[in-house]
């Protein structure tokens, strides 16, 4: 029976996947990947994991989707366009990936057997940070360093996008309503976000011991401010306002300063002390979803639009 | 597990190296535009102080540095290691960073009073975020966080190219996003495999653990070749010329200069201490063909740009190409491994040679875009005149990239010859030795340009500081230095290798 | 032929299928925009690959082994943040293209590069 | 007991796929777009509706049965919004047409 | 370290050292007088240091210098011709708005020239020879004109050519070498046992006819020195083409012998010896056919290093040495004398001309010069054959040439009888002149190891003396045909390889063209695609 449906799950991923890859009009393309990550979030309960079906839904899904359509929308008719391969060209690289995909295959199906794995001495080490959740402990105590640098990867890139702003403009706040609110929009605009909200805490509280954490929080925390912004509720926050500012590197302030702690009272640079591993943890993993969520929206929301208001 | 990483004493520069940019960034986007520049400096300072530490450390002990992250031990936690190759190119960062920092806050003090604009405050935000991603990648030791940290390269790099906004670096900018992108992800794929097949992301292990089998062997390939296109290697160079030629001087600097090499370093030990020794071999072969069509490809085409910046863009993929004939060169022996070659070390001088003498250039090249407001080589007869010191730099850089003595290019040149001579390889000698004529012929080109007389009075359209010369002058004059190191293996950057008992010898 | 069809190995060839989708719409997709989209199902496929190497490593009471789920949620976040710098490139670009274009080319701007 | 409640989830959870079935077939077969919407909607409304009443005496925990009548409103309220963009914006295009 | 040691090592760091000051703007703004004394040191290492080694800098610079017989007798004629020269320099150029840039390209290019004679190792010689040729390159362009501006580009390219041969060369002869800088004696005389030794010596040979001009690697010469000043053309001609005799003396096994490639060298050393004079006689510009004269005289000095190559005789360097000192302070005497002509007028004008006259008829060989002389000691090295033969045949024809270079100024100076070369230049040609005509007749008896007095048998006499008077007899035929001048272009066969440009250039577009294909994105993304296939198909099937 489940084999059955994990087939019908793999046949239909990769239909869809040549629909978005083949399908002449942009838009239904975009469409049809979003579909595709709630595909993917399907798979990955599948594979036992639902802290990455939780997050590929939200964030490789939704956000991803999102962001895709509204660039769909701004370039509609004036998308860039490069020239693209020729017929021999195209065939030619169908063949290469054929090739890629092949050996590919062949090398996962060659993988060792016995698969080996760090799962005991993950779920072994679980018990030094007090967590229940083996990926939160992954994340943020065994290879915190990544989530750490990861973090700055996310800002990075904000930073990036910011940059893109035109000089006069600098600062300023993006442009994320339409000019005319549609009345449903903003209908549900003031019914979700208490809803989101709640979740979006809810999702974080339980990261610790079981599946969710910081991102997929973050992200539902971002999709619900987003909302309220587009709906004209609330302005969106100049670039250069202090408060978002603060809240931006909120996280990862504390989270390296936490990590600066460990050299003090712990073994090292992100060691945490022992008995307040889970506290800390939480606190950071906090601040995080704060940071992260505030990311998560300007990454969408694009560079600014309006001169800073000052 | 036989290898076991542990923390040594003053293992926490590794650390402080990768993270103190970090704080760095966090504290300008926290603060504003205001204090960018003073924090920057500050802490690029703070670098290279921590970049000398580390290689003091590494000469007192004799012995690579390491630091466990958080005491969780590889393969469930991290580790950091410098060896001596990493310390060299820790220092040689930190160095360039350096002096790009000063070239630039002249420069961009230049262009409005504040220095609070778009531009400036997001240069510095990068060029901090730059130096954090290199050195993690000089020391990670894990290779998803070396996916991390080259990510953190790729984007605080891209941004760098479209600095100014116009549409065609933007354009360029996006061209090396794309592809940067699929470089990388082709890494992390081949991470994937690794880890499915040893369990392990951490190289030491890996370097004991891994045979020959079809996961390796896939994996292997996938992420050499991502990494080929991070490093512009020919035929992966399409992004590279306008991306370089099209940031500001100083993003173009460090771009050439820094950004680069750290995909090549990572292949370096995927090579050397990952692969297998007949793996190591076949792709060290396959390496070398590319990087020998590379010098010379890309030197004729440097030699066609009508462009100064152009044209040292494209004398950048060329000279990536001496970094990857080292391969076979320095393919050691079972009583010589290969860091104790002569090659490893022409390899990794001309690594250093070449970010010194690159950066030199494309400051010196930014100088006179900003003293004549454009850089076609055909309009700058006599700028010897105006810009002597600008025309020293590029000069002196030029003998370095030309291989002429006494220059670091010269003395790395005549090492990887040597190799190439005494392990059989003679087609490798003739593109060293072709390679330096049309990087001759390049360098030449501007350097009669600048001895010329002017058809015309000069007119200046801007007065450029002294400072921003002098410089470029200081990093080219740094290059040629390198040239009086001894030619013969250098014990440094053997530092720390003997330890790990070596993939690549039976 | 039981082993394909366990999860762990099933998706991971699916994983790799996405792979060389994903790689021929980022090579050969004209549009910039489906190129973006083309990396993500690469990612997708790269994910998959991580996501079946977990499940094969199902031990010590866990379904599956908890490092390479952490490496992809990394991974994701990673990907969706590249995925927003270059579509605000994307926008900026066809922004001052238009620009241009109406300034100084009236017809379809062909790619210089 | 537990048997007539498992027979109640079955029928109605069944109830709820036929409906959803039916919503897709519209979807497919309509001809116009505004139609299609309506399919979509009401079938998969009802079709939801029916399908957590079916699985609600099988929740474990008062908690649990909360969060499937909050998936219920969420998708209601989410459902309903996207329509009526949706017909919004074909409203729209028709109208400029 | 002994004085003479010292001496040794102020002679190299002497002409860097103010170099270097020229940095300072004081000093730049007199650098032309100082020019003078730079090769000071040198001259004094040449006559007050007898034959020694001293090595300096032990590791990891290990520069080492050496003095042998070769060695001083060409630092002293050199040295003596650079002096002179620096001192004609500094009054002709006294008014030239570059003359501080000139002044810091010759202290550079003297101080790599002059340190070729003197030093020991390897790397260090590389090092020198590499300076001496690109410095040049300041000196050749000088006059920014575009005829300099394209000697200048050839010579470069050529320049760059030469060093990569050498540095492949060296390479090669180092690389079974256990020590990174080896002695050039120990590694020459390690030669015979190297399995490429084949290789190396055509290498070496390749790279230093370059730079010595043998036909056909001449064609930047005769561009060159004469688009130079007439001081720098004085010594690019006197020493700087010396810096490939000295290479061959150092770098060929003279002790071992290898008659192949002697023979090479005597074959090319007299096509070139003839080379010179046939189309230096079609030439109109006196300073073009001073260059082809010293193309030819190039040419004789290869035979003779191939005539002791070919023997194993060690004794043929001296030789060569003072047949090459000869010919640097005649040809250096020659070129300021034409600057020195240009500006003399009236009765002074036929004294300059006669003395002109005397030391061109010197490199054919007149009675009593240094060219009788050179051509004397160097007889029974040649025996009686046919190079014989063709080295007697060699020197009618320089007397040809000779002869022609004398019409030819004569027929440039204009009467201008008011005229008076300043004294500046005129005491550094005189100097020079003296030089030519006293020197060897001191160093005969070292080199030759037979009396002074020997030299004025009528024997003597004639056996110098009747080739000459040949080759003015055939020049007197050959004015019967005014046609040939400019029959052959300055640079002769560098005209060819025009003809090869739109080949190069459409090479060059067809590299362009490959590159734009190659970077567009799809062709790139191929590209990766099927270096990924490549590479992970030949890894999998290793393993």
């Amino acid at each position: 029976m489940m084999v059955l449906l994990d087939l019908a799950l793999a046949a239909w991923l990769l239909a869809l996947a040549l629909h978005v890859v083949m399908e002449r009009n942009e838009r239904s393309a975009i469409i049809a990947f979003l579909a595709l990550g709630l595909l993917l979030g399907l798979v990955w309960v599948r594979l036992a994991a639902p802290d990455v079906a939780l997050t590929e839904i939200a964030i490789g899904g939704g956000g991803t989707g999102i962001l895709l359509l509204r660039a769909e929308a701004a370039l509609r008719g004036r998308g860039k366009h490069e020239e693209g391969a020729t017929r021999g060209g195209k065939l030619a690289v169908a063949a290469g990936c054929a090739v890629i995909s092949a050996g590919l295959g062949f090398a996962v199906l060659a993988l060792a057997s016995p698969a080996p794995t760090l799962a005991p001495a993950a779920s072994d080490a679980i018990a030094a940070t007090g967590l229940g959740n083996p990926v939160t402990a992954v994340l943020l105590a065994y290879r915190a360093l990544d989530t750490l640098l990861e973090k700055v990867v996310v800002l990075l890139a904000l930073v990036g996008i910011w940059s893109l702003a035109p000089d006069g403009i600098w600062g300023g706040a993006p442009e994320v309503a339409p000019a005319a609110v549609p009345g449903p929009l903003a209908w549900l605009a003031r019914i979700l976000p208490p809803f989101g909200v709640v979740i979006g805490v809810y999702m974080f509280w339980v990261g610790a011991d079981a599946p969710g954490g910081t991102f997929q929080a973050g992200t539902v925390l971002a999709a619900m401010w987003l909302l309220v912004i587009m709906a004209g509720l609330l302005p969106p926050p100049d670039a250069a306002s202090p408060a978002l500012r603060l809240v931006l590197v909120g996280g990862p302030a504390l989270f390296l300063a936490i990590a600066f702690l460990g050299f003090i009272v712990a073994d090292g640079f992100l060691a945490y002390p022992e008995g307040f591993a889970k506290p800390l943890i939480v606190a950071i993993e906090a601040a995080l979803t704060l940071s992260v969520a505030a990311a998560l929206a300007m990454l969408v929301a694009g560079p600014a639009r309006k001169a800073p208001a000052r | 597990m036989t290898s076991v990483h542990a923390t040594t004493p003053s293992g926490f520069l590794l650390v402080l190296a990768v993270i103190l940019p970090v704080c760095a960034v966090l504290a300008i986007v926290a603060c504003g535009p205001r204090s960018a520049a003073r924090i920057a400096m500050t802490t690029l300072a703070a670098g290279l102080a921590v970049a000398i530490a580390i290689a003091m450390e590494l000469v007192a002990g004799g012995t690579a540095l390491s630091y466990v992250v958080g005491g969780w031990q590889p393969p469930l936690g991290i580790a950091l290691r410098a060896d001596g190759l990493s310390g060299a190119m820790i220092v040689m960062t930190a160095l360039v960073l350096g002096a790009v920092g000063l070239f630039a806050r002249s420069q961009y003090a230049l262009h409005d009073g504040g220095g609070a604009g778009r531009a400036q405050t997001t240069f510095w935000i990068l060029l901090l975020a730059l130096a954090s991603a290199l050195n993690a990648t000089f020391v990670g030791e894990d290779l998803f966080n070396l996916y991390v940290a080259l990510e953190l390269l790729t984007f605080a790099a891209v941004p760098l190219v479209c600095l100014d906004g116009r549409a065609e670096t933007v354009k360029a900018a996006l061209r090396y996003l794309l592809f940067a992108l699929l470089g990388s992800l082709l890494y992390l794929l081949g991470t994937g495999l690794i880890y499915g097949q040893y369990g392990t992301l951490d190289l030491l292990a890996l370097s004991q653990l891994s045979r020959e089998d079809p996961a390796l062997s896939a994996a292997l390939a996938l992420m050499i070749v991502g990494l080929l296109a991070k490093a512009a290697l020919f035929p992966l160079h399409l992004w590279l010329p306008p991306a370089h030629a099209g940031a500001p001087a100083p993003a173009s600097a460090v771009l050439s200069a820094l950004v680069i090499k750290a995909p090549v370093f990572l292949i370096l030990r995927l090579v050397l201490d990952v692969a297998p020794p007949q793996a190591a071999a076949v792709a060290g072969q396959m390496l070398a063909v590319l990087g020998a069509v590379s010098i010379l490809f890309c030197s004729v085409m440097a030699l066609r740009q009508a462009r100064l910046k152009l044209m040292i863009a494209y004398s950048t993929v060329a000279q990536i190409g001496y970094l990857f004939i080292v391969f076979p060169l320095a393919a050691g022996s079972a009583d010589l491994p290969p860091w104790s070659t002569i090659a490893w070390t022409g390899g990794a001088l001309q690594l250093i040679s070449h970010a010194l003498a690159k950066s030199a250039m494309f400051l010196a090249a930014g100088v006179v875009y900003e003293a004549f407001g454009h850089d076609r080589i055909a309009d700058l007869r006599g700028f010897g005149r105006v810009l002597p010191i600008s025309a020293a730099a590029f000069g002196l850089a030029g003998l370095s990239l030309m291989g002429i003595p006494p220059s670091g290019g010269f003395v790395a040149k005549c090492l990887l010859l040597t190799a190439a001579v005494a392990e059989g390889y003679p087609w490798l000698a003739a593109t060293i030795l072709a390679g330096g004529l049309l990087a001759g012929g390049y360098v030449f080109r501007v350097i009669d340009k600048a001895l010329a007389n002017p058809a015309a009075p000069i007119v200046v359209q801007r007065a450029v500081p002294r400072r921003l010369e002098i410089v470029a002058l200081a990093l080219a004059a740094a290059a040629v230095m390198l040239g009086f190191l001894p030619l013969r293996p250098f014990e440094f950057l053997q530092i720390g290798r003997s330890g790990v008992s070596m993939a690549g010898l039976p | 032929m039981t082993a394909v069809l366990q999860p762990g190995v099933l998706f991971g060839l699916c994983g790799a299928v996405l792979v060389g989708i994903g790689l021929f719409a980022i090579v050969t997709h004209p549009a910039l925009l489906r190129r973006i989209v083309g990396c993500n199902i690469l990612g997708a496929g790269i994910f998959l690959v991580f996501g079946a190497v977990a499940r094969r490593g199902a031990g010590a009471g866990l379904d599956a082994d908890p490092v390479p789920q952490a490496l992809v949620i990394t991974g994701i976040v990673v990907a969706f943040s590249a995925s927003a710098l270059a579509v605000a490139l994307l926008k900026r670009l066809s922004e001052l293209s238009v620009g241009e274009g109406r300034a100084a080319e009236p017809a379809a701007p062909r790619s210089e590069t | 007991m537990n048997g007539l409640v498992d027979i109640a989830t079955m029928v109605l959870v069944s109830m709820g796929a036929v409906l959803f079935l039916a919503g897709a077939l519209g979807l497919l077969r309509f001809p116009d777009t505004l139609s299609r919407l309506h399919a979509v909607s009401k079938a998969d409304n009802l079709g939801l509706g029916l399908i957590v009443m079916g699985l609600l005496p099988q929740a474990e925990s008062v908690s649990g049965g909360l969060k499937l009548i909050c998936v219920w409103l969420l998708a209601q309220i989410s459902a309903a919004t996207a329509s009526q963009l949706l017909a919004r914006k074909i409203h729209r295009d028709e109208g400029r047409s | 370290m002994t004085a003479s040691g010292l001496v040794l090592v102020a002679a190299l760091l002497f002409p860097l050292a103010l170099a270097a000051g020229c940095l300072s703007e004081r000093l730049r703004a007199r650098a032309l007088g100082v020019l003078v004394l730079a090769p000071l040191p040198a001259l004094a290492a040449a006559l007050l240091v007898p034959d020694g080694r001293f090595a300096l800098f032990p590791a990891p610079f290990r520069l080492t210098l050496v003095l042998d017989r070769p060695g001083a007798i060409l630092l002293g004629g050199a040295a003596l011709l650079w002096s002179a020269a620096g001192a004609y320099a500094a009054s002709s150029m006294a008014r030239d708005p570059a003359r501080s840039r000139f002044a810091i390209w010759w202290l550079l290019t003297l101080a790599g020239c002059l340190g070729l004679f003197i030093v020991g190792d390897v790397v260090n010689f590389y090092l020198l020879f590499t300076l001496a040729s690109l410095a040049a390159y300041g000196l050749i362009i000088h006059e920014q004109s575009a005829a300099a501006h394209r000697a200048g580009v050839i010579y470069v390219v050529l320049a760059l050519l030469a060093e990569a041969f050498l540095l492949i060369a060296l390479v090669m002869l180092a690389a079974t070498y256990p020590d990174a800088n080896p002695q050039i004696r120990s590694v020459v005389a390690n030669l015979s046992g190297n399995p490429m030794r084949d290789g190396i010596v055509a290498l070496f040979i390749l790279g230093f006819a370059l730079k010595m001009g043998l036909v056909p690697l001449h064609v930047w010469l005769p561009l060159a020195h004469p688009a130079a000043p007439t001081p720098a053309s004085a010594v690019l001609s006197g020493v700087v083409v010396k810096a490939g005799v000295i290479g061959l003396i150092r770098f060929l096994p003279f002790e071992a012998g290898m008659p192949v490639w002697g023979g090479v060298l005597i074959g090319f050393g007299i096509i070139t010896a003839y080379y010179g004079v046939i189309v230096g006689v079609t030439q109109r510009r006196a300073k073009t056919i001073l260059a082809y004269s010293t193309v030819s005289q190039m040419g004789l000095l290869a035979v003779l290093l191939g005539v002791g190559l070919d023997a194993a005789d060690p004794a043929a360097t001296e030789l060569t040495a003072y047949y090459a000192v000869h010919h640097t302070l005649v040809k250096g005497a020659l070129f300021l004398g034409i600057g020195v002509l240009g500006a003399t007028g009236g009765r002074r004008l036929g004294l300059v001309l006669l003395l002109t006259a005397v030391l061109a008829l010197s490199l054919g060989g007149l009675p009593l010069t240094s060219g009788a002389l050179a051509k004397l000691a160097t007889k029974p090295m040649l025996g009686y054959g046919w190079i014989a033969g063709a080295m007697t045949m060699a020197g009618a024809g320089s007397t040809m040439l000779m002869v022609h270079f004398l019409l030819t100024v004569r027929n440039d100076t204009r009467d201008n009888p008011a005229a008076s070369p300043p004294r500046g230049q005129l005491v550094p040609w005189l100097t020079v002149t003296a030089a030519s005509l006293i020197i060897p007749w001191a160093l005969y008896p070292i080199v030759s190891g037979e009396p002074v007095a020997g030299l004025l048998q009528p024997a003597a006499l004639w056996k110098v003396a009747w080739p000459m008077l040949l080759g003015a007899a055939a020049m007197l035929i050959l004015l019967r045909f005014p046609r040939r001048l400019g029959a052959i272009p300055e640079g002769d066969i560098v005209e060819l390889a025009g003809a090869g440009e739109p080949l190069v250039r459409r090479a060059s577009d067809r590299v362009g063209d490959v590159d734009a294909h190659l970077r567009r994105w799809p062709m790139a993304g191929f590209g990766l695609i099927a270096l990924a296939i490549l590479l992970g198909g030949a890894l999998m099937l290793r393993a």
